[in-house]
């Protein structure tokens, strides 16, 4: 038998109730706090890699070349309306023009060695999607939907950003209802266009007259 | 806040005695300490019965309201896809998940509500100051009447007598103590 | 220090073996109990030891699939599931018998559920424990788990409910989070015994901070038999829910020897089967080696044999049924499965393992004296545990192996990490039973307390009329 | 073998295809750290999302890589197409190859192609992932270290033979009918007369030649037009799957058995079971020796007016006992004058193709369905094909120089010749190949071969036309063409390859008229693969009765052996030359369904009689030589023969496949060598075959699952009402959408032969990994699209009935609704879409699946791949990481860029699925549903057609047309 006498001191003091039920509280809140917040962090921009332009090799500004030259996209990225991918221009193009000004600038030093060493430049890509994604240009360009839906406001970027989080939620808002996103096929390349009627009415218009389908189906991008 | 009388018993039968009669003596704040649950004392202490099943119920209920809901949305509304020409929210295939998710958050509900209706979990009770309160755990059968001082009409005045008298014939060792603070 | 006499079993009040035969005090009956956690016996530490690395076996082949892939197990196509699944739904199995024991007959008010209910419904947890392992690690990319639950993702893609697999998933979790409240809201007045009755301070405390502040009074009592009660009311439906659940994996199929409505029930009894069984393996060991004859009576040991039994008979039915169903309906590859592959096929000799094991080995509880000799029940649990295994590999891996295409029928041949999961959950499974005998009294004191009390009025009455 | 790097420091040569090659080879040597980055990242993602953090994760930048001068044509991502040519034995098969980018992907058939139309075997398809091959040889070297080309160059043009006119200089070439090389040739011939040329292939048609010129007194190849054929009886001649005419014959022969009502009877007589022998009619089981008897039996049958004499009756003699049989085939024969064929196989003696064109001039085939025209193929059955001259030289030291092109000869030439060992006796020797193999180890220079679609060239098809070999990419490791050595013995020692064919087909386009319009015509000529008006008219030859009858009287027919080896080149790895592919080396044999090996093949009787059981081991002792080989039991195989296909028991060149099967080579065996007498002994030791269906049997579920019946039977019981109308029970309605296209597909067992090409190429299309023989002996094989072949008809001589077994896109698919996370659902077209990205691998789809056709990366299968192996992969297409789910797609990526350009009004002609565009019999049909007048629309609904396993309510949308047979009534 144990002695009765020596088991009757208390073992906590009053204030361990408040650190028990802190303990407590905080398990279960961290049970159910975690996942919801790896939820919230997946939407964040840096998740999703907004907002942050890459190191590229070449200072190309948009801003002086769209807004100022009124360069349209698709001098340089003409591969959109034809295939999957729109193209990043080969440095002929660069020098197409470069070859007469801004002959002798250290900026454009990169560019020349690239042409006359046939060593192509390896620019950062910036809007990524992930390998299993196939994406293409010319069915989204050809329907309507204008370089500005996805790739931002391009012509006052001076370095190139993810200006979308590309996120398969945010594609199936437009897949699911593509009338809230189409423009005029001759608008597609206009970064500034802002539709003159209704967008809904104007879009069904558009997505009746350009056969635009709500591609759903998993194959439609996985494959 | 206050002076108790602790009776202390060794026997359930004597335990369950001293209650009627302490009960009968007017006390109406008595509570008693077993190593066992005794069922005849809750009816003598009064004990009201809980309303744990109920709420377990319901909370079942919304389980499994919810686990539906879920199926549903996420299946036929959100996303819905073609799976084997197979409808695309049918109850036969719902029903096993909605069946779980009653049961699980009935049990989580009667767990909590069995411990939040004794106000655990804690970790100091002003109990436990009550010296031979471990006793209670192995072998001994306690009654702790709390208004024993109290000075409102409902006890006679001569109880203190007779609960003395009472509490010696069964045997009890009754000891008075004070009680720091208001435990429950 | 063991009070009880040898006393010879007197008859019960309803001519059944006695179910306590403990002469003692209330003080003397809990310190007996508690001496098996406070005072554990010479074999503990060394049984911790090897069951340990038993585990360590386990956590290494775990590690191997999981960086390796599954291929390194003998899976292939078209037998894409065997080991892995068939240990699953055997443990799962195992622990249904251990809810069966401690919430079913709770309901029932069997009075021999009492000693065994907290031993039994912690195999429970530990079978499920093992049971939850295979789901994930059965998966090819195993680090996408929770794509198995409906969380709101950045793909707006969702689980799809009317697999089974979706099912499994709610079902084993709810049956483990059941099963624990369960098992640890019945254990906690017993953790405010050992806080009370705990020598050192230090583990006074630890068991304090377990025991939630019980106090044991009236009300508290109360709301926590009350509670308990539901508990195992809702528990004894959930064990049928989830080994129909279970047993849907292969129901939903269309494969041959798969797709039948006896699934369910055949599987259920099978799961209580196995779990009296896991049940009778441990406690007829540990009965003897704690020397709590007298709290578990060869009283328990009748009572379980007549339910493997009884469920054996269930499993015999469900096998003539499935073999009757098959030639009855008449097609072709049902009857080529149950009649032709099972029996005579490559697999026959796991075939006629699971009859001579399930079906032959209860028979000799119809004699009392089997059904009271704890060596021949020890040794029939064994057998039925390995029957039932084989049952479910036999099930799984043969109606894969000979599907519908003679051109894709296909053996399966285990390897050493199929062999390592198998034992080395095994060895897990024990290393956490040990740990649970080495913390916890796995005879619920309080329970047992108020058995006394009962038998005792009950005899009162009796011998005064 | 030599890195690249090493490579590079000595490489100084001028062509700045070269160069440009050569830094192609280091960026992909730098791009293959020992931790790829690829593999990293899964590494990496694998160990966080293990954690939960899945999603913290971002991923990392890639990089664009633009070209500095856009070439004008080329538009990044969209693939652009070429026509070339492979040559096999000499013979070319037009190809079209798909190119992304500069990097060719996919190789299809070329339709205006006469020996292709449109379709491409196995070997043409495999040929794309031997250009990658890592294995390839790297770099010039001299006795194993590398050198410079300026070496090799300096080394050859110097020796005795410059002084004596060429003698003491000897090319051994591949058999070719290159007109480049032909030109090349004879610029040698004419500056070197003594110089010694001799052209060696284990598979050469010398027989068929030397038969031609019994018969008709010269060199001349017969051409069959099956179209035009009622009858046709094969000698042992697999004419549906070997020889220059291949693909074509499996077109027509396919196309006659479909027309129920003309439908053609084949007849075949041979030893070992072959895909021909599969399709026969009637099918006669004697050993290949007793065939010359069979040939005279008939002969004398048919009757022979012109041959003085008659046949010899001693020819006839081990004939007797199928007298019977012959006679039947005979009067079926005569039947049909005019209308019917004999084909007599490579590896019969030359009196056996004598006495068929004999036959097919009695019944007046000659002109119809059998002409004769001579051989594209250069010097054809002249003393060049014959290698005992070089034996010979070499025997007695006579070469200084020799210079061995693309013909591993040390490894295939029978071991009696012992020209491995011969060729060290040259004092100096070089050998051009794609490999550094058993010839490479003997010669002092190997020099690494450009593979066809890194170099120009031109070929012959079997009837002369003419095709332009134009590269597809820079040669990856500087390898070099045939032309280019050779220049090295011209006066024009560096004119590059391109040079000299241009001018070669100038001349041929100047033949033909106006040169004005000459380059306008030399790039139509590139364009569509075919130079206009090279084909070789027939000639109207006459057998030569009298020279025929001397000849037979002459012929004593040896006895055939008690148990004699049968050789026969290999259907995935022909003489060995195809042993480094995996892609071939997993295709499972069309017979025996055995991959990565090759196995003696017994007979049921045989095996019992010497109590083999397949896997067992056995040792072959023929010609004094012994080597072990495993054992599979095939029924329908002739009694006393024992078979053994060539190319297996390589030992250098081919990683992959050395050690494995068994060397035919050196029991001094080749095709046209007779069959050896072989005595077989049991070793008692197993082996463990990666064979891919064990189960040959159809368990008696022909009815649901292949339909088989002769043409009188099928016409006799018409099939129960079409059961599309009466719609079985099934608690799922859904019509299918009409507003989009609705993919279908129709097999047509009747046509299909069971060849395999399909296999191939949709392991090409697909990036379908290879899994190694141990994997797919556990049952771990990846193909998409497998053919089930099963054994039907009586047990002891059954019929093999091939039946492709592919995904069915199930409209009410089981797999679909048991996957816990969405990830195979169903498109709107009837697609059963299998999302990679989302599989967490449960696999219960597989177990779902009844026609189990679902395949599950049990690894990472493309771990371990070279950079160089990872060009071969298809763009459009994602590589599976592991523990995910793959199955056939029904090509969903030509499908969908169809539906793009479709909807740009850019629309080309409908989609077509990869197996049904090279499949040679035209087996495979697929297309949209919804269109009445599309062909699988036609063909579901034809009375044949049916859905394996129909009743369990998967409503596939594959449907399979029975495999009929047209048996002559007078046989049974």
């Amino acid at each position: 038998m144990h002695g009765a006498a020596d088991l009757r001191v208390n073992l906590f003091p009053a204030y361990a109730n408040q650190i028990y039920w802190l303990a407590i509280g905080s398990a279960a809140a961290a049970i159910v706090g975690a996942p919801a917040a790896l939820i919230a962090w997946a939407r964040t921009p840096y998740a999703t890699g907004q907002g942050e332009p890459p190191e590229q090799p070449v200072k190309f500004d948009h801003r002086h070349h769209v807004r100022d030259e009124g360069i349209g996209c698709e001098y340089c990225h003409g591969g959109a309306t034809r295939s999957a991918r729109a193209g990043v221009p080969a440095t002929s193009v660069c020098v197409g023009c470069h070859a007469q000004i801004w002959t002798t600038s250290p900026e454009l030093g990169r560019v020349r060695e690239s042409y006359f060493t046939n060593a192509p430049i390896r620019w950062r890509r910036v809007n990524a999607l992930p390998d299993f994604v196939f994406f293409d240009h010319s069915a989204h360009v050809n329907k309507g939907v204008g370089c500005v839906t996805c790739h931002g406001r391009v012509d006052l970027m001076g370095q190139v950003y993810q200006a979308r989080p590309l996120t398969m939620r945010w594609c199936l808002e437009c897949h699911r209802e593509p009338e809230g996103h189409l423009r005029p096929l001759d608008e597609v390349t206009n970064m500034e266009w802002t539709p003159d009627r209704p967008q809904d009415v104007l879009g069904r218009e558009l997505r009746a007259s350009l056969g635009v389908r709500s591609i759903v189906d998993c194959s439609g991008c996985h494959r | 806040m206050g002076e108790v009388i602790i009776a202390e018993l060794d026997s359930p039968e004597r335990v369950v005695q001293a209650a009627r009669s302490v009960r009968a003596l007017g006390y109406a704040r008595v509570e008693a300490f077993t190593p066992f649950p005794i069922p005849e004392l809750e009816d003598v202490l009064g004990v009201r019965r809980t309303r744990l099943p109920r709420l377990a119920f319901v909370a079942g209920l919304g389980g499994a309201s919810l686990a539906l809901l879920v199926q549903w949305w996420t299946n036929a509304v959100d996303y819905p896809l073609d799976v084997g020409g197979r409808p695309t929210s049918s109850l036969p295939t719902d029903v096993l998940i909605v069946f779980e998710s009653a049961v699980l958050f009935a049990a989580i509900t009667a767990f909590a509500a069995v411990l939040v209706g004794s106000r655990l979990p804690r970790l100091h009770d002003p109990l436990f100051d009550l010296p031979g309160f471990e006793r209670t755990s192995l072998d001994r059968f306690w009654l702790l009447i709390r208004d024993a001082y109290d000075d409102d009409a409902g006890i006679l005045d001569e109880a203190q007598a007779l609960l003395d008298a009472e509490l010696a014939r069964l045997g009890a060792v009754v000891t008075r103590a004070r009680l720091t603070e208001a435990g429950a | 220090m063991s009070a009880a006499a040898a006393v010879p079993p007197r008859p019960e009040a309803d001519g059944e073996l006695p179910v306590l035969e403990h002469a003692g005090t209330y003080a003397e009956l809990t310190d007996e109990l508690l001496d098996k956690v406070l005072r554990p016996p010479r074999w503990m530490r060394p049984a911790l030891l090897l069951t340990f690395l038993g585990s360590l076996v386990l956590f290494a082949a775990i590690a191997y699939t999981v960086t390796t892939g599954i291929g390194v197990w003998g899976n292939n196509i078209p037998v894409a599931w065997a080991f892995g699944i068939t240990n699953f739904v055997w443990w799962i199995g195992i622990g249904h018998a251990g809810t069966f024991i401690s919430a079913f007959l709770l309901l029932l008010e069997q009075r021999w559920r009492t000693s065994i209910n907290r031993f039994a419904e912690a195999m429970t947890l530990f079978a499920v424990v093992q049971a939850g392992l295979f789901p994930l690690l059965h998966m090819g990319r195993p680090w996408f788990f929770y794509w198995l639950v409906p969380y709101p993702n950045t793909m707006k893609v969702w689980p799809q409910f009317r697999s089974a697999l979706t099912w499994d998933v709610a079902a084993v979790t709810t049956y483990l989070t059941v099963s624990l409240l369960f098992w640890y809201l019945g254990l906690v007045p017993d953790l405010a015994v050992m806080r009370d009755r705990a020598r050192e301070r230090w583990r006074r405390r630890a068991y304090a901070i377990f025991a939630l502040g019980w106090r044991g009074s009236a009300r508290d009592w109360h709301r926590w038999r009350i509670g308990y009660g539901l508990l195992g009311g809702i528990a004894t439906p959930l064990v049928v829910s989830v080994h129909s659940v279970v047993s849907s994996d292969f129901a939903i199929a269309n494969l041959a020897g798969w797709h039948s409505l006896i699934f369910p029930p055949y599987f259920v009894a099978g799961a209580i089967y196995s779990g009296f069984a896991m049940v009778l393996t441990l406690m007829i060991p540990a009965r003897r080696l704690y020397r709590v004859e007298h709290v578990i009576t060869t009283r328990h040991l009748d009572s379980m044999a007549k339910m493997l039994l009884v469920t054996g008979w269930i499993v015999v039915y469900s096998y003539a049924v499935e073999a009757w169903s098959a030639w009855y309906s008449g097609e072709r590859y049902e009857m080529y499965m149950t009649l032709v592959m099972r029996p005579f096929g490559p697999y026959a000799f796991v075939y006629w393992v699971v009859i001579a094991c399930n079906c032959l080995t209860p028979q000799i509880f119809w004699w009392r004296r089997a059904r009271r000799s704890a060596a021949a029940l020890w040794v029939a649990s064994l057998l039925v545990q390995v029957g039932m295994w084989a049952e479910r590999f036999m099930l799984i891996v043969t109606s894969q192996a000979h599907d519908f295409l003679p051109s894709s029928w296909g053996l399966y041949r285990p390897t050493v990490i199929d062999g390592a999961l198998l034992f080395g959950t095994m060895a897990f499974f024990l290393f956490l039973f040990l740990l649970f005998l080495r913390f916890v009294p796995f005879i619920p004191i309080a329970e047992l307390k108020e058995l006394k009390h009962r038998v005792a009025t009950e005899r009162e009455e009796r011998v005064h009329g | 073998m030599t890195s690249a790097r090493e490579a590079r420091a000595f490489d100084d040569d001028d062509d700045p295809r070269r160069r440009r090659a050569a830094a192609l080879a280091i960026a992909l040597e730098d791009a293959r750290d020992p931790i790829a980055r690829r593999d990293f990242l899964a590494r990496m993602g694998a160990a966080l999302a293990l954690a939960g953090l899945g999603a913290c994760t971002r991923a990392p930048r890639q990089e664009i890589v633009p070209y500095v001068v856009q070439p004008p044509e080329v538009t990044p991502g969209v693939p652009r197409h070429y026509a070339t040519a492979s040559t096999l034995d000499g013979y070319a098969i037009g190809l079209v190859v798909e190119s992304h980018e500069g990097r060719p992907t996919k190789i299809e058939g070329n339709p205006e192609h006469p020996a292709s139309l449109g379709a491409a075997g196995a070997f043409e398809q495999a040929s794309v992932l031997s250009l990658y091959d890592p294995g390839r040889a790297r770099a010039v070297t001299e006795r194993g270290s590398v050198v410079a080309w300026s070496r090799v160059e300096e080394a050859l043009t110097r020796g005795a033979w410059t002084s004596t006119e060429g003698k003491g200089l000897h090319l051994l070439l591949q058999p070719t009918s290159s007109p480049t090389l032909a030109a090349l040739l004879d610029e040698i011939r004419e500056r070197l007369p003594r110089a010694a040329i001799s052209f060696y292939s284990p598979t050469a048609p010398e027989n068929a030649w030397e038969g031609a010129r019994f018969a008709f007194g010269r060199v001349l190849e017969p051409r069959f037009a099956l179209e035009r054929a009622d009858v046709v009886v094969s000698l042992e001649a697999d004419f549906l799957t070997t020889g220059p005419a291949r693909l074509r014959l499996a077109r027509s022969f396919a196309d006659r058995r479909a027309a129920l009502d003309a439908m053609i009877r084949l007849y075949v007589v041979e030893a070992i079971c072959s895909v021909t022998g599969a399709m026969a009619d009637h099918r006669l089981r004697v050993r290949s020796g007793e065939i010359l008897a069979v040939a005279a039996e008939l002969a004398s049958a048919v009757g022979l007016p012109g041959l003085p004499g008659g046949v010899p009756p001693t020819l006839r003699a081990a004939a007797a006992p199928h007298r019977a049989w012959i006679a039947a085939t005979a009067r079926d024969l005569a039947a049909h004058r005019g209308r019917s064929a004999v084909i007599v196989g490579n590896s019969q003696p030359p009196e056996v193709h004598a006495l068929a064109h004999a036959i097919n001039a009695a019944l007046g085939n000659l002109g119809t369905t059998v002409t004769l025209a001579p051989s594209p193929v250069v010097d054809a059955g002249g003393p060049a094909h014959d290698t005992a001259r070089l034996a010979g030289e070499l025997a007695d030291g006579q070469v200084d120089t020799l210079v061995v092109c693309g013909t591993n000869v040390a490894y295939a030439s029978p071991a009696d010749q012992s020209l491995g060992e011969l060729l060290a006796r040259a004092r100096q020797s070089a050998y051009l190949g794609l490999h550094a193999d058993e010839t490479a180890a003997k010669c002092t220079f190997v020099i690494p071969e450009a593979h066809a679609l890194e170099s120009w060239g031109d070929t012959r098809a079997f009837d002369g036309t003419a095709s332009i070999v134009q590269p597809l990419i820079d040669p990856l490791f500087g390898g070099r063409t045939e032309l280019e050595l050779l220049s090295l013995f011209t006066t024009r020692r560096d004119a590059r390859a391109y040079d000299r064919v241009r001018a070669r087909v100038h001349a041929d386009l100047t033949r033909g008229g106006a040169g004005a319009d000459l380059e306008q015509r030399w790039r139509r000529a590139l364009k569509r693969g075919i130079v206009d008006d090279t084909t070789i008219a027939p000639v109207d030859a006459r057998v030569d009765w009298a020279a025929l009858a001397k000849r037979l009287a002459r012929t004593t027919p040896t006895p055939p052996p008690a148990l004699e080896l049968v050789i026969r080149p290999d259907p995935r790895v022909h003489d060995g030359r195809f042993a480094a592919n995996a892609w071939l080396l997993e295709l499972p044999h069309p017979i025996t369904k055995l991959t990565w090996a090759n196995a003696a093949t017994v007979s049921v009787q045989a095996a019992a009689q010497h109590g083999l059981e397949t896997g067992d081991e056995i040792e072959l002792r023929a010609s004094g030589a012994t080597i072990t080989a495993a054992v599979i039991v095939v029924p329908g195989q002739a009694d006393g023969s024992i078979g053994l296909t060539l190319g297996w028991g390589r030992t250098r060149g081919a990683e992959l496949a050395h050690g494995r099967g068994a060397n035919a080579f050196a029991l001094a065996a080749g095709v046209a060598v007779a069959p050896l007498s072989v005595d077989i002994r049991k070793t008692g030791a197993r082996h463990d075959l990666a064979i891919t269906q064990r189960q040959r049997d159809l368990a008696g579920r022909d009815e649901d699952i292949l339909r088989h019946a002769t043409l009188e039977e099928h016409r006799r019981s018409r099939p129960p009402p079409r059961d599309e109308g009466r719609r079985h029970l099934t608690l799922y309605t859904k019509e299918p959408r009409e507003d989009v296209h609705q993919w279908g597909m129709a097999i047509d067992l009747t046509r299909c032969t069971g060849c395999g090409a399909c296999v191939i190429a949709c392991q090409a299309e697909n990036n379908v990994p290879t899994v190694g023989p141990d994997a797919v002996y556990l049952g771990r094989e990846m193909h998409w699209l497998r053919v089930d072949t099963y054994l039907v008809g009586d047990p002891e001589d059954p019929e093999i009935a091939p039946q492709p077994m592919l995904c069915q896109h199930c409209e009410t698919a089981p797999c679909e609704y048991v996957c816990p996370v969405n990830a195979t659902v169903h498109s709107a077209d009837g697609l059963n879409e299998m999302v990679y990205n989302r599989c967490v691998g449960t696999r219960f789809c597989s177990n779902n699946c009844p026609y189990k056709v679902r395949r599950f990366n049990w690894f990472d299968f493309h771990r371990g791949e070279d950079a160089t192996r990872e060009l071969a992969h298809n763009p459009d297409v994602t590589v599976r990481q592991r523990g995910v789910m793959e199955k056939c797609t029904f090509c969903v990526q030509r499908l969908r860029e169809h539906g793009i350009r479709e909807r740009q009004g850019r629309a080309a002609a409908p989609p077509r699925t990869a197996c049904q565009q090279t499949c040679p019999s035209a087996a495979i049909v697929f297309g949209d549903l919804r269109d009445a007048s599309s062909d699988v629309a036609r063909l579901r609904s034809d009375e044949r057609a049916y859905a394996v396993l129909g009743e369990l309510g998967t409503e596939p949308r594959v449907r399979y047309l029975a495999r009929l047979k047209n048996p002559n009534p007078e046989l049974g």
